[in-house]
């Protein structure tokens, strides 16, 4: 199989503290890759680095083998990868259609077109309006296209940002924490739409999630990262039986 | 470039005859909504248009309706900017300044036309406005309002001190020529309300795009309006540019209105102020929130004539108020019932599941 | 009796229900963990104990009194002190200085030095280093420090939010003995909230876990550690 | 020449580092820009006429009693007006100080008029000589007192329970509220300093511009920039700026002419920004603002 998503020996400095150390990890084409780790382990900051927001001191990121290190944050997005954050990060004062919409920037051509609304740009507006309606209407949302976000309960502001990151078009989506403080329901829903996400609409995923039961069951393999460098890899199977893991989990004893 | 197209289809294989039913009934709300919005706008400036022909208006009237104008379509620009973007400018004065001046000295030394010179001061605001947002976009919030502040100081010295621009004598102007025809008061306003016309729908046109979306997007989220992948640098510039060509327009009809120029009332920053006061009252999310705000400015001294301080008290007032108990502005008061009403209709359409929680002001 | 009672207390947090229904005590000299997956509330539940989120309903006791609700000048000043998580020492001031401003709630000058020199003792690094800028310090020693400014309000009751986060696991054993030795030498209770489970355990007597803003298991911490259900809340498995 | 051009412009610009380290004092701990910073020192400026002509009263009594006047301004402001709307986005406690600016500009007026005034206190203009260049005494007298209040601004910021206290909740409002550290009480105590500083810049000003309405408006922008240089965080970089400004702002008076004085500023500050949009001292914002 291809690689969808490669990085190679990152390494991020903040002032005197490494938060990434030669970390490696790669995301195969049509898979969902989970990332874990206990926390400060280096995730988000990885998670960053893939998506360009956060520069490196050492190392490489490839997407579909070519080498992206010079890449803008939405330079990525053109070239379909898409991402939701950690907190939610959204339009908050405008409306759950406006936020899917605007997750559909990378296709609405040249912006002087678009704001003169020349034909061939109100087509492509139309098409985005569309798609967003749709995608709505898969996360459940209908109901709330005209509802600001910032008024929305936290699970729909998930599905929202979701979304948002679906209306791009993407071919690979990169989740961070996409069921935190999600009750169970809400994670179960969440949980399914990402599979059909992936199963259906073909899109490679890479989520960061602390919730193992939600990892354990939706990722296809799994890479653990500690104190900034990688720990593990594996199926989940694997990974639940490694003695390292549980280890960075639970805790070492240490006899002093 | 375009990644999978094929995943639209497979989007709507997966629906059912009821959803499809649904996205459609939405979907047509959606262009009655918009429909609704035109309406009220036409029959507004179809008002403007015919109001000369009542005989009760006169003269004078008009010209301050005019000036009132200018300051909505200066509004409108600091609006595009500050509303959209969220990048705030206290120096829009200084491009009120560049179209008012360009403006003046064309036809004060080539004798041209109103319109030319309107479209003069639009191309030379837009243009002087993309190169200062080259500099001022590469600071962030505060220090780009202290920027576009000096930004606005340096323009007024420049007109007081280099000679060209006439200084505090400021240039006197003849009649204006509009497509050869001399105007007076009502050819004047009528020419006024074009330009807002024109503004206005721009505007609209602007909102209602995904570059009005990609400016609001790095409004209210940078972060995620980059992950949509907006090109931060190249939108915000664009922004600030558009915005400065209004003000431009708002610039060279100020010249006009008056026939007059001087360093004396451009070189007041406070000038700048007044405009980003106007979008801050009136409201800058809304369209309607301009209209509000430049009729409170140039009016509010109207009516103190007398007692030139005590509208700046007043001003003052109502400026903490606003901010206090509306802080989204006036026109988002108004507007707010006409809002939730059509929440409420598309909530019922669309199945919505959410224990009705009313929106709280922020 | 400078005991702590929390009972019943709930809690938003932004937009989350962070706290739905939460009850524990921390008794007298006694080290109490609290643990739980990330996004499970201990966080919260900490800050509504010092005051600086304000529970919707339920009462927070100390000492006999209700303090639920009160600012977190006053709780600190009643002997309630917490280490927050991340450190957050203050990055523009130095060591010293940032121990004063542990000490901010008091008035007693001579107490106030007394303790600074015995935080020096306890952790000689921070003397070698009083005069740099808080900012400047490992991580290690910005724990210590915040340990350290956390003691600087006299406190009956230290609270600590996830004080071996991100640091080596031979930094985090130091510190946890330092715990020890503090509860022995200054007779100060802890309530420590950590993701470290085993060590955590191993000094504590007693302890919780926390899911979805609810306690789901207590017991003493031998239970705990024998509790196949805490492993499970960790890892997802049986 | 050269010496006596930088000389006086030092002068001056120690004015405009008093107007920035108010301007920075307030940024750092509340995010607002305070336009309202120079009318601050205009009413104190008006009082200090009062004060003198009509209540005759002697120098040292009037600045002690305007400095108070003004401080009791300041937290007046703070608590009536800034403290309803702190919790919302700088660009509302910007403009909310717009509303405090007019409010201030139009009462003046109302009540004072809208002419420029002498201040009835104006020192010898004979020049004294320093390190022989020429400079008035009152000038150097300016001088002192801003360094005066530099030093006292240094000790209350490193000495005191209460200046550590405001640094500290500078560095993390958070967690100094978590350490029982009265966050609102300090941010008071910003607005009353500010307002303290304003005070004697008025008073020292007055003789020298005259007193309206208008007087700080130029001297306000001159005071923004000096802090931009030090990235509205960095005393230090503020000061550096408002006298690098202060001396340049001489030298082009003095080579260039006198028209091009009042651009120095903007001038400057674009180049700097230009190259270092963090300001000269470098230091990164901390927070989103």
């Amino acid at each position: 199989m291809t690689d969808h998503l490669r990085c190679e020996g990152i390494t991020v400095k903040f002032g005197g503290v490494v938060a990434c150390d030669n970390i490696s990890l790669n995301v195969e084409t049509g898979k969902i890759v989970g990332l874990i780790g206990p926390n400060g382990a280096g995730k988000t900051t990885l998670f960053n680095v893939l998506t360009r927001f956060q520069p490196y001191v050492a190392g490489s990121v490839f997407h579909n083998g070519n080498n992206v290190d010079e890449l803008r944050p939405h330079d990525m997005v053109h070239r379909g990868l898409a991402r939701t954050f950690q907190n939610i990060n959204l339009f908050r004062e405008q409306t759950t259609l406006r936020n899917i919409m605007t997750g559909g920037h990378s296709l609405i051509g040249n912006p002087i077109k678009a704001m003169c609304w020349t034909p061939d740009a109100r087509k492509r507006e139309r098409e985005i309006e569309e798609r967003a309606i749709e995608i709505a209407e898969i996360l459940n949302l209908s109901g709330e296209l005209e509802n600001e976000v910032g008024n929305l309960p936290y699970g729909y502001q998930k599905r929202v940002e979701l979304g948002r990151a679906l209306a791009s078009k993407p071919s690979l989506l990169l989740l961070d924490e996409p069921v935190a403080g999600c009750n169970d329901d809400e994670t179960a829903e969440l949980q399914e739409i990402i599979h059909t996400v992936n199963k259906k609409m073909g899109v490679s995923v890479l989520l960061v999630e602390h919730d193992m039961k939600m990892v354990m069951k939706v990722c296809d393999y799994l890479f653990v990262i500690n104190f900034g460098s990688n720990l593990a890899e594996g199926t989940p199977e694997d990974i639940r039986q490694n003695p390292e893991v549980i280890k960075a989990y639970l805790g070492e004893e240490e006899h002093t | 470039m375009s990644i999978n197209n094929n995943q639209n289809t497979d989007i709507q294989a997966n629906q059912n005859e009821e959803t499809r039913a649904r996205i459609s009934t939405v979907k047509n709300l959606k262009r009655r909504f918009v429909r609704n919005d035109v309406l009220a706008m036409v029959l507004l400036f179809g008002l403007m248009l015919i109001a000369p022909l009542f005989p009760s208006v006169k003269g004078w009237m008009l010209s301050q309706a005019s000036l009132v104008i200018i300051y909505i379509i200066a509004a409108l620009g600091v609006m595009v900017l500050v509303g959209f973007t969220g990048l705030v400018s206290v120096g829009h004065g200084g491009f009120l300044a560049i179209g008012a001046y360009t403006s003046a000295l064309l036809t004060l030394h080539l004798g041209v036309d109103l319109v030319v010179g309107i479209i003069a001061a639009l191309l030379m605001s837009g243009l002087i406005g993309a190169g200062l947002a080259l500099i001022f976009l590469r600071l962030s919030g505060a220090f780009m309002a202290i920027g576009t502040l000096g930004f606005a100081f340096f323009v007024g010295t420049i007109l007081n001190n280099i000679p060209f621009f006439q200084g505090r004598d400021g240039i006197l102007l003849d009649a204006n020529f509009v497509l050869g025809f001399e105007i007076y008061d009502h050819g004047f306003y009528l020419v006024s309300v074009v330009c807002l016309i024109l503004v206005t729908l721009f505007v609209y046109m602007l909102v209602n795009s995904g570059t009005g979306r990609a400016f609001m997007a790095l409004r209210d989220a940078e972060k995620a309006a980059m992950a949509s992948g907006v090109n931060r640098l190249k939108f915000r510039t664009l922004a600030f540019s558009i915005s400065a060509a209004i003000t431009g327009i708002a610039g060279a009809l100020n010249a006009h209105v008056v026939n007059y120029v001087s360093a004396e009332v451009f070189a007041d920053i406070w000038y700048s102020v007044d405009i980003l006061m106007a979008v801050v009252v009136g409201g800058s999310v809304a369209i309607l929130g301009p209209f509000v705000g430049g009729f409170f400015v140039v009016m509010m001294p109207f009516y103190f004539e007398q007692l030139a301080d005590f509208s700046f008290i007043m001003k003052g007032v109502v400026l903490i108020l606003v901010l206090r108990f509306a802080p989204a502005g006036v026109a988002e008061l108004i507007l707010r019932p006409l809002k939730n009403a059509r929440r409420t209709i598309l909530r019922n359409v669309g199945g919505s599941m959410v224990e009705t929680k009313e929106p709280k002001d922020d | 009796m400078s005991s702590l009672i929390v009972e019943n207390i709930k809690a938003n947090y932004g937009p989350i229900t962070a706290l739905k229904d939460t009850s524990l005590v921390v008794p007298e000299k006694a080290i109490v963990t609290l643990l739980g997956a990330n996004g499970a509330g201990k966080s919260t539940t900490l800050k509504c104990i010092s005051g600086v989120v304000k529970p919707v309903s339920g009462s927070i006791t100390w000492a006999n009194k209700e303090i639920g609700g009160q600012s977190p000048n006053s709780i600190t000043r009643k002997g309630i002190a917490q280490v927050p998580e991340g450190r957050r020492i203050f990055k523009d001031l130095s060591v010293t200085e940032n121990l004063e401003m542990g000490g901010y709630t008091r008035s007693d000058r001579a107490g106030i030095e007394a303790d600074l020199e015995d935080i020096f003792e306890l952790f000689p690094r921070l003397k070698e280093r009083h005069k740099q800028l808080g900012g400047s310090l490992s991580g290690g020693e910005q724990q210590m420090l915040a340990i350290g400014r956390g003691l600087m309000a006299d406190p009956q009751l230290l609270m600590l939010d996830e004080p071996s986060l991100g640091l080596a696991p031979i930094v985090v054993s130091q510190i946890f003995e330092t715990l020890q030795k503090l509860v022995e030498e200054r007779e100060l209770a802890i309530l420590l909230v950590e993701q470290n489970m085993k060590m955590a355990l191993r000094v504590s007597s007693f302890g919780y876990v926390m899911r979805l803003g609810q306690i789901m298991i207590s017991g003493s911490s031998e239970e705990l550690e024998d509790n196949k259900e805490v492993y499970e809340s960790y890892l997802g498995t049986a | 020449m050269l010496g006596q051009q930088i000389l006086s412009g030092l002068a001056t610009g120690s004015l405009y580092a008093l107007t920035a380290i108010a301007v920075v004092v307030v940024f750092r701990n509340t995010r607002t820009i305070n336009l309202a910073q120079g009318d601050f020192a205009m009413v104190g400026a008006f009082l200090g006429i009062i004060f003198l002509k009509e209540w005759g009263m002697n120098y040292f009594a009037m600045l002690a009693l305007v400095v108070l006047c003004c401080m009791a301004l300041g937290g007046f402001v703070e608590r009536v007006v800034m403290r309803p709307v702190a919790e919302s986005d700088w660009l509302t406690l910007f403009t909310t100080t717009i509303g405090v600016y007019y409010i201030l500009h139009g009462m003046a007026g109302w009540i004072w008029g809208r002419d420029t005034k002498a201040f009835p206190v104006s020192f010898e203009a004979t020049p004294v000589e320093v390190f022989g260049a020429l400079i008035s005494k009152g000038h150097l007298y300016n001088m002192a007192i801003a360094l005066l209040i530099g030093g006292v601004l240094w000790t209350f910021f490193t000495k005191t329970k209460q200046g550590i206290a405001m640094r500290a909740v500078t560095d993390d409002p958070e967690t100094a509220y978590l350490m029982g550290i009265p966050v609102k009480f300090i941010v008071t105590l910003t607005w009353v300093m500010a307002g303290a500083i304003a005070g004697f810049i008025g008073v020292l000003m007055a003789p020298i511009i005259y007193v309206s309405p208008e007087m700080m408006d130029e001297i306000l922008i001159k005071g923004y920039v000096a802090a931009v240089f030090g990235g509205l965080y960095s005393f230090r970089g503020a000061v550096i700026g408002a006298l690098m400004i202060g001396v340049a702002e001489n030298l082009a008076g003095g080579y260039l002419g006198s028209h091009y004085k009042t651009s120095v500023a903007f001038v400057m500050i674009v180049v700097l920004l230009a190259f270092r949009p963090q300001g000269l001292v470098g230091i990164q914002e901390r927070r989103e603002i």
